[in-house]
């Protein structure tokens, strides 16, 4: 196929989803189905103020690049692609999109649902919340959850 | 001795109070492990930074490592704690 | 909630992704995750000129309703939205939009995983084949690994 | 004898010749099963199109029933192959 079928983006403004879409399956005729993920910052019940997105660049474009190939190596995807956000974020905003497109729509849940897993918990991401009566929030801590998550794909 | 790059991330890099300095290792350290441990000798902020060493997460030229990795020939570390984003 | 947190819609023409998936989450800091996905008309290697899709009015429009309601309360969705095409479709156009909304990621994958199996093997349509040689097509058969991932709800 | 509205979709609609009918049913017709049985007797095209009678799906008032379901108080009977949309 003449374009990559990895697409990787770290940027500090927000992405438009139906751009992404066409970017993956226009002109193309053997997709039968694609799979977007976005992920939103919540207020928490009106408690959070803003999210502050840290990354290390480089290493985050580079991971997040591994976790898109790996996914269109085990799923047989036709193309993958993953967009995350730095800097501050406001409730109601994108944090980070994921698409996959696949022949067949398992294919392609799995491979979202792979790709995310493995963001969460192997991209150089990191969160720190800001309140919404403006207080200095704390670092995210990472869930335990995640973890299991991510450790459901290497089960046989 | 041996001269490498170091970079931090999110409350390490805050405790520790910088996002990167280049630091001469000397050759008792030999993998992450003893990078964190040497580390700790070298004031207050990075003892509170590393406090709990099995937190911290370590990358090799942008590549994530255990802590038994092997140092040699290695430009950039990065330390951090377990990741949060998506 | 202002308004239904199921849309469902049976029509001839395509539908604007981007403007379904504002329409479930515009306006909302309560929502973390949406999954979509899109069903598209494959080519078959060159061989389909296009798919004929045949609808039951009305039902369809019911049967897809219920199959939101039961992922919305299964998952606790915050939201679902169902669209289906009818009428003469070429490879490369969309078929579906399934879109699901929810506090936390696995919910809207499921929610949507779940949505498409049931979709697939208790939605009244029906695809017929049109060869891309201009050859009358035959009816496309009902696939056992359709009722399999259906079933796989029901288990444990 | 009942009236009841019958609606064929794809290629039940096909076999049959027409997408929908109005018939009377003699009382003999209890269930859905019944009904399947009573039409493959009034004609060559009815026994084709119905011949597999396990596949053929159907729903009362637009709603997916059992071949066991009873007929009584129902307006509009579906028949149709297995679905294949999405």
């Amino acid at each position: 196929m003449a374009d990559s079928p990895v697409r990787v983006r770290v940027q500090r403004d927000d992405f438009d989803l139906a751009a992404e879409v066409a970017a993956i399956s226009a002109g193309r005729r053997d997709i039968g189905a694609v799979v977007t993920f976005s992920g939103l910052c919540r207020d928490e019940g009106g408690t959070l103020g803003a999210l502050e997105l840290e990354h290390y660049p480089g290493m985050a474009q580079a991971e997040l690049t591994r976790i898109c190939q790996e996914a269109i190596a085990r799923f047989s995807l036709q193309a993958a692609t993953a967009i995350h956000r730095y800097g501050k974020i406001a409730p109601g905003e994108n944090i980070v999109l994921v698409i996959t497109a696949s022949s067949h729509r398992q294919a392609a849940f799995d491979g979202a649902n792979f790709i995310m897993d493995f963001l969460k918990t192997a991209a150089p991401f990191w969160k720190k919340e800001h309140g919404a009566d403006g207080s200095a929030g704390g670092w995210v801590s990472a869930k335990d959850a995640d973890d299991s998550a991510r450790d459901r794909w290497t089960k046989s | 001795m041996a001269s490498v790059d170091l970079v931090y991330f999110a409350w390490v890099r805050e405790r520790i109070g910088r996002g990167e300095e280049t630091l001469e290792l000397p050759d008792s350290v030999v993998t992450a492990g003893d990078l964190l441990k040497h580390l700790k000798t070298l004031g207050e902020e990075y003892e509170t930074a590393l406090e709990h060493e099995n937190v911290i997460r370590v990358a090799f030229n942008q590549e994530h490592v255990d802590h038994r990795e092997p140092i040699a020939g290695v430009r950039e570390i990065a330390l951090f704690p377990p990741m949060t984003g998506g």
